[in-house]
């Protein structure tokens, strides 16, 4: 961190002082946006720092001695300048945010659509072919990350299962909250192969510092070899299937597997509990039950879930899909 | 807020009515400074109310069909006797204004005793009602034994669309909520949230009215008020008032609904 | 109040409104409940809020104007009470255009996640 | 004994009566204003106490990210939330209207009381039930929500702590309206005659227009709390998604409230600002209506901008762009100030006092906080800089070196009036010295650290991340300004025994609570009703030495006091 950065501007979209590499089409003109704002407000500062110095050397009551000359009290022409000025700067700050703003709040219609579903304290992203990953961060975990092809529009349809999240990836520029109960969606097109963080930037309860993930940015044709063999499950064990469908069919939106409940009741260590249904009766948790929730969910629904009723996924799931996320469940115990 | 007997100017004045507090020049300016406080605070009160409006708004101009829908298990019936009781407790209230203005200290007593007895009656109706959605079970979403049950005449035509499984039983129809299309379903609940806090805080503001009622009785048999001194009877009245205020809005918000 | 003239602020303390002005006044009110009511049980034809809202704003005019003499007190009062009312009115239609617009994606969100339909 | 405009030696409002009721139940401003003024240092020891715990833990090497604990990670969620609540309800938003304002306001207007002495009191005790919850909050439960109690984490997602503290707000709610309340009456229907709206000192106006936004503001903050404990306890589904809420709405509602609130706490730092930069430039303030105005739009306008806490919750594209609109519009304003304060500096004659040091530096700090406020309404940087530690550099330059230093610099301005001594000299400046230097070494590095793209509330960073420099040298400087603030504290404290007895009108100011003798007698003047003159007017007394202070060049023949030093 070199002080004489401060006020460099960025060469070819490398890291600066003010921010990392740009990575993203949107990341330069935010960054132009920034430092257009950094320079207007350096030369106010400036100004104003200037200014209570001289006065205070000039004017200090050691020196002028205590009655000061008399001086204008107030004058409109120089009060008029001193506010229209700054208002046009303003203005044209807020042309310039407003018209940035607007594009990335509206992705081009060509765009590659990726679904990210956060729950505490992850993320899950699901590819329009059936791919699944999560996280990325060495830190955290060892999964693939959000992997991206480069210079594609790319739009992420945020979604929440418990709390509220917020997708940021600094050097994209590119901020949106996960709100539990609704869609949001934000977008970018990466310009530059390679790995970059990605937060959550919403406070989110315990382990909000430790929910990281990696948008790992990999060439288009590296990307369709990625997406295709990443969809390909045949060599995967039950257990790992079902984890895949668990999150692939949006379960996990719903049912958590951390022992917390969100909209429906959490599946780790349930195999083999008994569990308490809405009418009073008890209900072992077997192969059976699993199979009967999964088509009818209505049938035996637990006991304080009776408000939220879950989609039925009967025709979307064949036998062997269904022992792949009842050999996954079993797993979690 | 005081008795007084004769006012000459400031502090240190002999003759200084002995209820004008110390910090104030004049009774004028004591009763002025009075009402303008209250009027802020009556301010406060309906930025208060306000977010459980904006809530309303909100909802009902996304879901009109639900809030359609939901107000028919209201009892427009009871909502307008209820609103005509608070309405003659306005009438009284201001009456007693008038009273303590003119110093008739019995007319006064009376008027604010009919005043706390239409005040309860008030808070009776309401018990009524929410007693018999306790009992229907036509609560918030986070209630999950809700069933909703109807005359079969007030089950609009649409609402079947909401719903597969209507039962006739005694002579109402009824619906488990799990047989509600659970998105509408939820936003009934929200309904029927938004109508109980809306309801239940005014209700608490109609309570604290009753307690100030009470005090205001004491100290009228106490003989506190009188024509230069009837501030509090005043103030408590534009409280009151208020209260009468936000119930004309909530009565054809939420029970007149077509 | 005849025998304090000395007080400046004497002549404030107190307008006493004619008992038949309180009368015809708590009487307007019940009719105007008796019409919404009234007008609640027909179909308008959309204009059914609209028209509850006059009425219950004629209803707090009412109210405001006699039984809380704000006719006959300072008009800043009145103003102090306008100002409160222009505030929610400014709050109710940002917080409102707002939801509306955003409504979309909760109602995608909410009919892929809820099953029923 | 020499005659003096000292009191000590007098019966004055301290010493009038005695014992804990004549204080803890007074109804007298002065007391209330010195009680609220010590519950709140109290506070912000508390405060200041999970300030340190949260430096500590982000202090790289002490914890490793890596072995970090959950239970370390929710301590630190607890300090960073604590930290928030306690600054935010218990300390800045009472810290100069409630301390200062209930202080000075009626003595500035030359009359013996608030226009509801005993509302005033129901406000401080209310004040002080809402504290204690806030402190059995600390031992209930471990609060990690935020300040902001967003739900559904709030409502369905931690435990009951929740409870406490949201009911703890509403309660501090209560007291701050009640403060509003008080104070607008008292301007309204209690001004001297003479005093007219433009004669106003530019405190008063300052405190008038807080007063404005704590009385429409607040409230809707009180509902939406009270809203939020009956979804957390009865399961009412107004924000929470799951049971058909919109928890969009309650930020909205959160917003509605909090960003006026931002308002209520830099709105009479800037009044301080004001007669500070009057009196110690010896000079009329520059550009008197202008700022009077300033003060009113920004308490207007802060009413419709606070969608720009929303721009990436979720908030419509057209919602955001209105917001971003509007929000510049209060920083003309703002600006307008500091430029007024500025020309007041020039011709004048600057006496740096410590008073005097605080506002010089509040020009820089807020200058900052000011400037770096139009990346955040600007729409194409906010996403970017949303929920980064450029956001708590930016509010804490605002909040901290506007809003607490012009508190601080207030409680030197008007000490001598309040305890009848000075506490001027080489330790108070220094104090103020360590503060400014402290402050700046902690919060200008987060600017680089939050546009890199910090995140905050954060327990914990990996070293890839790259954000630990930025975290020890803010460490360091939070030390520092520890430090420079204990200076400030004991600086205080010692001269209530040690200081030199201070005479009625120390600094040269003409506004009216310089009148009376220090510390004020029990109903604020002995003349009465005092002089209304032009506040600004630094003609109307001269410099009689250390010992007497200021006096008038034409003192009444009535006051007593005066007559009497004259004569001697």
């Amino acid at each position: 961190m070199n002080l004489l950065n401060l006020l460099a501007l960025p060469q070819s979209g490398a890291e600066t002082f003010w921010f990392p590499s740009q990575a993203s089409t949107g990341a330069s003109r935010v960054d132009d946006l920034f430092y257009f704002i950094f320079y207007v407000s350096l030369f106010a500062f400036i100004a104003i720092v200037v200014a209570t110095i001289i006065f205070s050397l000039k004017y200090s009551r050691s020196r002028v001695g205590i009655e000061p000359e008399d001086s204008p009290h107030h004058s409109t022409k120089i009060e008029i300048v001193w506010s229209v000025i700054p208002a046009l700067f303003m203005v044209a700050m807020f042309w310039y945010g407003f018209k940035d703003y607007v594009d990335r709040r509206n992705p081009p219609a060509d765009s590659y659509q990726i679904e990210a579903i956060s729950q505490k304290w992850s993320w899950t992203f699901n590819y329009p072919n059936g791919a699944i990953t999560t996280g990325g961060n060495p830190a955290i975990d060892e999964g693939e990350g959000l992997v991206v092809p480069v210079n594609k529009p790319v739009v992420i349809r945020l979604e929440s299962t418990d709390v509220l999240h917020s997708f940021f990836v600094p050097a994209f520029r590119a901020k949106m909250d996960a709100v539990p109960g609704r869609y949001n969606y934000v977008w970018f097109e990466a310009t530059e192969i390679g790995e970059f963080p990605l937060y959550c930037a919403e406070y989110c309860g315990s382990k909000h510092s430790r929910m990281l993930a990696t948008v790992k940015v990999v060439s288009q044709e590296d990307f369709d070899t990625w997406v295709v063999a990443a969809a390909d499950d045949s060599d995967l064990s039950p257990e790992e299937r079902g984890k895949k469908l668990f999150g692939a069919k949006g379960c996990i939106a719903c049912h958590s597997v951390s022992g917390v409940a969100g909209i429906g009741p959490a599946l780790d260590s349930l195999y083999g509990k008994e569990e308490t249904l809405v009418d009073g009766t008890k209900v072992a948790v077997d192969d059976n039950y699993i199979r009967e929730s999964l088509l009818d969910p209505q049938a035996k629904v637990v006991e304080g879930y009776a408000n939220v009723p879950m989609t039925s996924f009967a025709g979307q799931l064949d036998d062997d899909d269904i022992s792949a996320i009842i050999a996954y469940l079993k797993s979690l115990n | 807020m005081s008795t007084t007997t004769n006012d000459h100017g400031h502090g240190h004045d002999p003759n200084r009515p002995k209820h004008l507090a110390h910090h104030f020049e004049s009774l004028g300016q004591q009763f002025d400074s009075g009402k303008l406080g209250i009027w802020v605070f009556l301010l406060t009160e309906v930025l208060f109310f306000s977010a459980l409006f904006v809530a309303y708004t909100m909802y009902r101009s996304n879901y009109p069909e639900v809030f359609q829908y939901a107000s028919q298990f209201l009892d427009t019936k009871m909502g307008a006797i209820n609103t005509v009781v608070l309405l003659l407790s306005s009438f009284t209230f201001a009456w007693a204004v008038r009273n303590a203005m003119l110093g008739e200290k019995s007319k006064l007593m009376l008027n604010l005793l009919i005043t706390l007895v239409c005040a309860g009656g008030f808070m009776g109706i309401k018990y009524v009602e929410y007693s018999h959605k306790f009992h229907e079970g036509t609560l918030w979403g986070g209630n999950e034994s809700t069933i909703f049950k109807a005359d079969p005449a007030d089950v609009p035509a649409e609402m079947k669309e909401h719903s597969s499984a209507w039962n006739n039983t005694d002579g109402k129809y009824s619906v488990a909520v799990k047989d509600l299309d659970p998105a509408f379903r939820q936003k009934v609940g929200v309904f029927f949230g938004v109508y109980f806090c809306l309801t239940g805080l005014h209700g608490i503001h109609v309570m604290i009215g009753m307690i100030l009622i009470v005090w205001l009785l004491l100290r009228t048999r106490r003989g506190d008020f009188g024509p230069t001194n009837f501030n509090a009877i005043d103030f408590g009245a534009l409280y009151w008032h208020l209260v009468d205020l936000i119930w004309i809005f909530l009565f054809p918000l939420l029970y007149l609904i077509t | 109040m005849s025998d304090h003239t000395h007080d400046s602020g004497e002549e404030h303390i107190g307008h006493v409104l004619p008992l038949s002005l309180l009368v015809k006044v708590f009487g307007g009110l019940v009719l105007l409940t008796g019409l919404t009511v009234y007008t609640g049980t027909m179909d308008l034809h959309g204009f059914d809020l609209p028209v509850a809202m006059v009425i219950a704003t004629c209803k707090a005019s009412l109210v405001c104007l006699f039984f809380m003499h704000l006719k006959y007190d300072k008009p800043f009062i009145g103003m102090i009470f306008l100002l409160s009312v222009l505030f929610v009115g400014l709050f109710l239609a940002f917080v409102t255009h707002d939801a509306g617009q955003y409504q979309g994606d909760i109602q995608a969100y909410t009919s892929e996640h809820l099953g029923g339909e | 004994m020499a005659p003096s405009t000292n009191s000590l030696d007098r019966t004055n409002y301290l010493n009038a009566t005695k014992g804990f009721r004549s204080w803890f139940m007074t109804i007298d401003h002065k007391r209330l204003g010195l009680m609220y003024l010590w519950s709140v240092i109290g506070c912000f020891i508390l405060g200041g106490f999970f300030a340190m715990k949260i430096r500590w833990t982000l202090t790289p090497g002490v914890t490793d990210f890596m072995t970090q604990t959950v239970e370390q990670m929710n301590a630190y969620n607890n300090a960073f939330t604590v930290h928030g609540a306690v600054m935010i309800f218990l300390v800045i938003i009472p810290s100069i209207p409630a301390a200062l304002g209930n202080f000075v306001l009626p003595i500035m207007l030359g009359v013996k009381d608030v226009a509801f002495p005993k509302l005033n009191r129901l406000s401080y005790h209310l004040w002080l039930i809402g504290a204690l919850l806030f402190v059995a909050t600390l031992f209930i439960g471990n609060l990690d929500t935020g300040w902001t109690f967003y739900p559904p984490y709030s409502t369905g997602h931690t435990d009951v702590s929740v409870i406490t503290a949201v009911l703890g707000a509403f309660v501090l709610g209560f007291s701050s309206i009640f403060t509003g309340l008080n104070f607008i009456v008292t301007i309204h229907k209690m001004r001297p005659p003479g005093m007219t709206w433009f004669k106003m000192p530019l405190f008063l106006w300052a405190i008038y227009a807080t007063a404005i936004i704590q009385i429409l503001a607040t409230p809707v903050v009180g509902i939406s709390l009270l809203l939020l404990l009956v979804e957390k306890t009865m399961q009412i589904g107004i924000f929470t998604p799951a049971l058909g809420g919109d928890p969009v709405f309650f930020q909205h509602l959160f917003w509605f409230y909090s960003h006026p609130a931002v308002y209520v706490m830099i709105l009479p730092g800037m009044g301080v600002m004001s007669e500070l930069f009057a009196t110690f430039s010896r000079k009329p303030i520059f550009g008197y209506k202008s700022i009077a105005m300033a003060s009113i739009a920004i308490a207007i306008l802060s009413f419709i901008v606070w969608g720009h806490h929303m721009f990436v919750s979720g908030q419509s594209e057209t919602m955001s762009v209105i917001f971003s609109a509007l929000t510049f519009s209060v920083a003309v304003p703002s600006a307008i100030k500091v430029f007024n304060w500025i020309a007041t500096l020039y011709k004048g004659s600057i006496a740096f006092t410590t008073p005097m040091l605080y506002g010089l530096s509040i020009i820089w700090l807020f200058g900052i906080g000011g400037l770096t406020g139009m990346f955040h309404s600007t729409l194409g940087t906010s996403v970017h800089l949303h929920d980064t530690y450029f956001v708590v550099a930016h509010f804490h330059f605002v909040m901290v070196g506007s809003a607490l230093f012009g508190f601080i610099g207030g409680i030197f301005y008007w000490w001598p009036k309040m305890y009848g001594r000075m506490a001027e000299g080489a330790l108070s400046k220094w104090g103020c010295l360590l503060s400014f230097v402290g402050f700046n070494m902690t919060f200008l590095p987060l600017f680089p650290a939050g546009s890199r793209g910090m995140p905050r509330r954060y327990a914990g960073y990996t070293e890839a991340a790259g954000f630990d420099s930025y975290n020890m040298a803010a460490t360091v400087g939070a030390v520092v300004l520890a430090v420079g603030l204990c200076m400030a504290l004991y600086s205080l404290i010692r001269s209530l025994k040690h200081g030199e007895k201070a005479p009625a009108n120390p600094w040269g100011g003409v506004t009216l609570e310089w009148q009376c003798t220090s510390p004020p007698p029990e109903h604020n003047f002995d003349i009465d009703p005092p002089t209304v003159d032009d506040p600004y007017d630094m003609t109307l007394v001269e410099w009689r030495g250390q010992e007497e202070g200021f006096l008038p060049k034409n003192p009444r023949s009535d006051d007593p006091c005066i007559a009497d030093i004259q004569k001697a």
